[in-house]
């Protein structure tokens, strides 16, 4: 029992952090209706953005976070009008947006190769790495604080989403771009705004990530934990990428424990696809019939 | 119709521009020992998850190259380094090793820095004729395969099977531990090796593997890991990777209050294993190559360490040995001819930083080095003991 | 002899019933119009019979046999095929090959016969060639047979998507709203066209249309639907004469060209 | 260059291209994505390895039974999949080659992570080898591309609900574009594990998939023309960037992002060759046409 608990603490810390970088990737998702593919190179420059303002600039903690956060969200858009703008202005077909996403996702990854090298990097540490011990059980202070950060910036999203006018016109612009922008919603705008908060969430998910790990140029591969995620809580849906991230992080410590380390991403595929198949949209994606 | 036309002319500028390329690079030209210049290829990974360590061992060996330059030269002619990326890859290796031999002409390989990319270049290299020295390629597979030597692959560093024995026999016999436990990287050929020959010798001696736990390369979460393998109260924890995940584990372990010595092999040296986790790692011991007290390893470390602004990894000492050995090699056949330095590489006698190096001519692999076993204290890696086994 | 056979045919979409215990029956070689107000159920009752939604409820019957449940790529295999409302080419392929493609059935040479050019594959690819070009005659787009299906002009459009459904060699035809966004030339040129391919291919049409001109003159029978539910069912005179449509359908002063 | 080098390269375009023709299908002609690829392209390659190695079956013969294994294995994989929309499916090929490769990593009698070694006297992949498989491959899927089975992929690619009602199983004709993808793609594998000799699974990872795709895509979808080309570029142009080491794939990530946003449907966009050269033709025709006029 008290591996059981533990387990699901390994399971829960793993799964906030593939939350945080969920929840960025579907966000454009459900606006842009494509795989953003970059999200991972993003992260990894916000972890970089963050080391670099506590080791150059001798920030605290919290203002790094900041200032990663502002560089991503400013790379997030710059991607947006460089490599997906001109794609939209021409209605490109979604293929056309990934495989763009995925030059720049190489691009990014290559050039923080070739200018700062292949060294790990590691943020000096906050706390000492002792756990809270609960009888036999630990669990990680720093976990505690991806969990908190996370679910404060996740439910600030969930606000902006659902009370404010910008989240009005977000949610719109998601059910339907085109009659949104018909209705006199600025779409341009929101999709402005959507990359935005999309890079924004990718900085803060790099700066814990590197905190919690370390910082490299390959670490961006972690994301594709988050696309199987997202997919399992359902494409473009906020509350089912949170759900996805953590099940997901449930799964695989559950797997690792009682079953085996070397199978474990097998039978996580092995469950998404036996979800897929169940339900075609993921846990809590909605199920559309096509409009004929 | 205008389409089509843009579509040509995107084409042919496409093509241009990357035709107008080639000659531009260095050492595209036919290539072989004209004139006074005479080149020397190393691979390796320069992009891809195992930079760090290919990246170390170019610096390393364009060096050593412009040292010998400056003291004349090998055999009289300018020594010219033509180092390519592989990405890591088995099958980039084989391309850039027939690209280095049949286009640029070189007269050895350095390199490749682990046994994926050295398993690749086997069938070019004997197209080519050419000899490769491999930095670190620990497989034995990758000199010597079913009985048979592959003719033109050497390597400088000891094989798997060797530092997972000597780790198994050092806990088990000098250390006193019976209950061992090993996290590995199934999908790293490095750490499944060493993983296979601690648990042979380790079951061997009489002790018992409690636990065998398993990530892939790219993980940076091992607690669920540790949590089966604290269950399974080990006296001690084998971690047959690289730094990286070595300070993480360690960071883990102790967060999940996992008190248990661990021990590894020689991917653990590096400054960066301070920055993730000097506290934790302290008192954790494991086999090398090398004796970081030594001299000759120290006066290299400042040379490196003043031209590139960071100490070298591991990998650069064995860069350094693979130059020094092809060196030896071209004086001792006193020929630039790729046959006659793999001749010449059989049997050759160097004393390396890594140690004393003989090459056997039978498995191509260096004989007699014995590893160390050294202890982390502080930021120091304090040599222990020389340590054999069998 | 009747065709299709609609029996209390309901569907719903979470608690809202889009239509609601449709029954009709259209006969064997007449062309049965289908009206009512946007929103009334036309296009879905179309849905439901291509077999792209469930039913709820009821049951369909094609050639007295039920076809509900079916895959719609079976459905059209039967013998039942449509076009849609907002237009679906296959538009980056040219004006022929979107005949050619729909074609397909008529011949029945397989994958391996295809790979390897083999003497079936040829003369089925001769056969459906000449098939295409009979048809793209008849629909006058000869002239714009390379053209892509993206870049044809609106009426174009409409016309080569009841050729490619043509291509079927169905029994029944579904047409959603074949005359939206057309000028009144356009759509007494279509009306003839409709005509002309019913008879040549002695098809059975079933007709969503809001232009009360092209209804009344090509139709034998009509059902009026609103909400979801039958108004009125009945020949194009009944129908203009009947108080309950004129009152929720044709609105004030019985206006022929009143959209709603 | 040298010729030696330059076979070798052609060796691997070749590789690369019978591969780039197998996705060609599946995304240029049939409008799906796979990011799995690598894993077909590994079950071929070790498939092939095993039988050569260890039962003695001749190369070629080893290749066709490579592909089909491969194709067998998509046939499972298409089923549950296959139905799934856009990005799901995407994201379900990519945890399929993810997991293959997790397999042959911890499957030990291959070898596992530490890679299968092919002996030195089994046949080596040649230059010839490869053109003639390759036209073998590119005569039978041109045929099939210009076959009413192949006007049904096209359908499914353009509309997918229009491709219903005109009586196409869609879902059939998914699971033979996969079913063909994945035959080639193995045989790409055998044809590869015979060149290097050597099979090592983490050659087999999402970059290898996202490569392939992305020549597809460059050449331009739906056209087996551009697929050779777009081959043909991007393995040549990676050897050209040789020399630039870390630089390499900056530059290489760019140019792809370049050529979406400037041409984003690729270099042929749709056309063949054969395409360009009737065009070509009228035009000659027309001018020889204005001259005689005016003479």
């Amino acid at each position: 029992m008290e591996k059981f608990i533990q387990f699901l603490i390994n399971g829960i810390a793993i799964g906030s952090i593939y939350a945080l970088m969920t929840v960025g990737y579907s966000l454009v998702y459900s606006i842009m209706n494509f795989s953003n593919f970059a999200h991972g190179g993003v992260i990894m420059l916000g972890s970089y953005f963050g080391f670099f303002a506590i080791t150059i600039l001798k920030a605290p903690f919290w203002l790094a976070a900041l200032i990663a956060m502002t560089g991503t969200t400013l790379l997030a858009v710059v991607i947006e009008r460089l490599a997906y703008d001109p794609l939209r202005r021409r209605q490109a077909p979604s293929l056309y947006y990934i495989i763009s996403a995925m030059g720049i996702s190489i691009f990014l990854e290559n050039i923080v190769l070739a200018t700062l090298g292949a060294d790990f990097r590691n943020y000096p540490p906050l706390f000492q790495t002792s756990g809270f011990y609960i009888g036999g059980i630990s669990i990680g202070k720093l976990d505690v604080l991806i969990l908190v950060v996370g679910t404060i910036s996740l439910f600030g999203l969930m606000w902006l989403i659902e009370k404010t006018k910008i989240g009005l016109a977000i949610r719109a612009t998601s059910f339907n771009l085109r009659a949104a922008n018909l209705m006199g919603v600025n779409t341009e705008f929101v999709i402005f705004v959507v990359f935005g908060l999309g890079g924004l969430l990718a900085g803060l998910a790099g700066v814990m990530y590197g905190l919690r790990y370390t910082v490299w140029p390959q670490m961006g591969l972690i994301t594709n934990k988050a696309f199987v995620a997202a997919v399992f809580g359902g494409l473009g849906s906020l509350p089912g990428a949170i759900v996805g991230a953590i099940s997901l992080g449930i799964i695989e410590a559950m797997a690792t424990g009682y079953i085996s380390s070397n199978l474990r991403d097998l039978i996580a595929f092995v469950l998404l696809v036996t979800i897929l198949v169940v339900r075609p949209s993921g846990i809590m994606g909605k199920a559309t019939e096509d409009k004929a | 119709m205008k389409r089509a036309l843009t579509l040509l002319l995107s084409l042919i500028m496409i093509i241009g521009l990357f035709t107008s390329c080639t000659p531009a690079a260095p050492g595209a030209d036919t290539g072989g020992d004209t004139g006074e210049v005479v080149k020397v290829g190393w691979i390796g990974s320069l992009t891809g998850d195992q930079a760090i360590w290919g990246q170390c061992e170019r610096n390393t060996i364009q060096m050593l190259v412009d040292e010998v330059n400056d003291n004349g030269g090998l055999l009289g002619k300018t020594l010219e380094l033509v180092a390519l990326d592989t990405q890591g890859k088995g099958e980039e290796a084989y391309t850039v090793t027939r690209r280095l031999i049949e286009q640029d002409g070189v007269i050895t390989i350095l390199g490749p820095n682990s046994s994926g990319e050295a398993l690749g270049t086997i069938p070019a290299l004997e197209a080519g004729g050419v000899p490769d020295i491999a930095t670190v390629a620990t497989n034995p597979k990758v000199t010597f395969d079913n009985g048979k030597v592959n003719p033109y692959n050497f390597r400088v560093c000891f094989i798997d099977p060797y530092q997972g024995s000597v780790a198994a026999a050092y806990a088990f016999n000098e250390m006193g531990k019976t209950k061992a436990a090993v996290l590995y990287d199934q999908s790293l050929d490095y750490s499944t090796g060493l993983t296979e020959f601690f648990i042979e010798q380790f079951e061997k001696l009489g002790g018992t593997i409690v636990a065998k736990e398993a990530f892939n390369s790219g993980d940076q979460e091992f607690k669920t890991q540790l949590t089966k393998i604290k269950s399974a109260e080990p006296d001690v924890l084998f971690l047959p990777y690289f730094f990286k995940e070595v300070g993480l584990t360690a960071k883990q372990a102790r967060e999940l209050g996992l008190d248990v010595d661990l021990i590894g092999g020689d991917g653990w040296p590096s400054e960066q294993l301070f920055d993730i986790a000097k506290d934790e790692m302290q008192g954790g011991l494991f086999v090398n190559h090398l004796d970081y007290a030594d001299p000759a390893v120290q006066d290299y470390t400042k040379l490196y360490t003043d031209e590139f602004g960071k100490p070298p990894e591991l990998n650069g000492f064995l860069a350094w040995d693979a130059f020094k050995v092809f060196e030896a090699a071209v004086n001792k056949a006193n020929s630039l001819d790729p046959e006659d330095i793999t001749k010449a590489l059989e049997g050759i006698e160097v004393q390396g930083i890594t140690g004393f190096i003989k090459i056997d001519p039978e498995t191509h692999n260096p004989i007699g080095k014995e590893a160390a076993i050294l202890r982390i204290e502080g930021e120091e890696y304090k040599f222990v003991t020389k340590y054999s086994v069998e | 002899m009747s065709l299709l056979e609609l029996r209390d045919v309901t569907k719903q979409f979470g608690g809202l019933v889009a239509v609601g215990d449709v029954s009709l029956t259209v006969e064997q070689g007449s062309i049965h119009g289908l009206i009512g107000p946007n929103g009334a159920g036309k296009t879905t009752l179309f849905n439901l019979i291509t077999g792209i939604y469930g039913l709820s409820g009821g049951t369909i019957l094609f050639e007295r046999e039920p076809i509900d449940g079916l895959a719609p790529f079976r459905i059209a295999q039967k013998g039942i095929t449509r076009t849609f409302q907002n237009i679906r080419l296959f538009k980056d392929l040219s004006v022929y090959d979107n005949v050619l493609t729909a074609c397909h059935m008529n011949t029945k040479y397989s994958v391996v016969e295809a790979l390897f050019r083999l003497p079936a594959r040829n003369q089925g690819e001769k056969k459906l060639k000449q098939e295409t070009e009979i048809l793209l005659d008849i629909m006058n787009l000869t002239d714009r047979r390379d053209v892509s299906a993206g870049n044809l002009p609106y009426g174009f459009q409409r016309r080569l998507e009841i050729a490619r459904a043509v291509a079927l060699k169905p029994t029944l035809l579904l047409l959603d709203e074949p005359a939206a966004g057309m000028n009144p030339d356009e759509t007494f040129e279509l009306l003839e066209m409709i005509k002309q391919v019913k008879r040549e291919f002695g098809l059975t049409v079933l007709i969503i249309e809001h232009h009360m001109d092209l209804i009344m003159n090509l139709c034998d029978r009509i059902m009026v639907l609103n909400f979801g539910r039958v108004l009125a069912e009945g020949s194009p005179i009944e129908i203009q004469n009947d108080p309950a449509v004129v009152q929720a359908y044709l609105g004030e002063g019985g206006n022929h060209d009143a959209r709603y | 260059m040298s010729w030696a080098y330059i076979t070798t390269v052609l060796i691997m375009t070749g590789i690369n291209l019978l591969a780039v023709i197998g996705l060609s299908v599946l995304t240029g002609f049939t409008g799906l994505f796979s990011f799995g690829h690598a894993g077909f392209m590994a079950i071929g390659a070790y498939t092939s390895a095993i039988l050569t190695v260890w039962l003695g079956v001749p190369y070629y013969l080893a290749l066709l039974i490579a592909g089909l294994a491969a194709g067998l294995i998509s046939l499972v994989i298409g089923r549950l999949t296959l139905k799934l929309k856009g990005d799901y499916f995407i994201i379900a090929t990519l945890g399929f080659g993810e997991s293959i490769r997790l397999l042959f990593n911890w499957f030990d009698p291959i070898g596992g992570s530490r890679g299968f070694r092919i002996p030195s006297e089994i046949h080596y992949t040649s230059l010839s080898d490869v053109i003639i498989i390759n036209l073998i491959a590119l005569i039978l899927i041109a045929n099939l591309i210009n076959s009413r089975h192949g006007r049904n992929f096209k359908a499914i690619r353009e509309e997918e609900m229009a491709s219903q009602v005109i009586g196409i199983n869609i879902f059939r004709y998914k699971m033979l574009s996969f079913f063909i993808s994945a035959v080639l793609v193995g045989i790409a594998g055998g044809m590869l594990a015979h060149l290097t000799h050597f099979l090592i699974p983490r050659n087999f990872d999402m970059t290898k998939s996202t490569f392939l795709t992305i020549m597809v895509i460059l050449g331009g979808l739906g056209s087996l023309s551009g697929s050779v080309i777009g081959t043909v570029v991007l393995t040549f142009i990676p050897e050209f960037l040789r020399n630039f080491n870390e630089w390499r794939y900056v530059i290489f990530g760019f140019l792809v992002v370049l050529v979406m946003v400037l041409r984003p449907k690729g270099l042929m966009g749709g056309y063949e060759i054969s395409d360009l050269l009737r065009w070509v033709k009228r035009r000659l025709v027309r001018r020889r046409g204005e001259k005689n006029e005016s003479a």
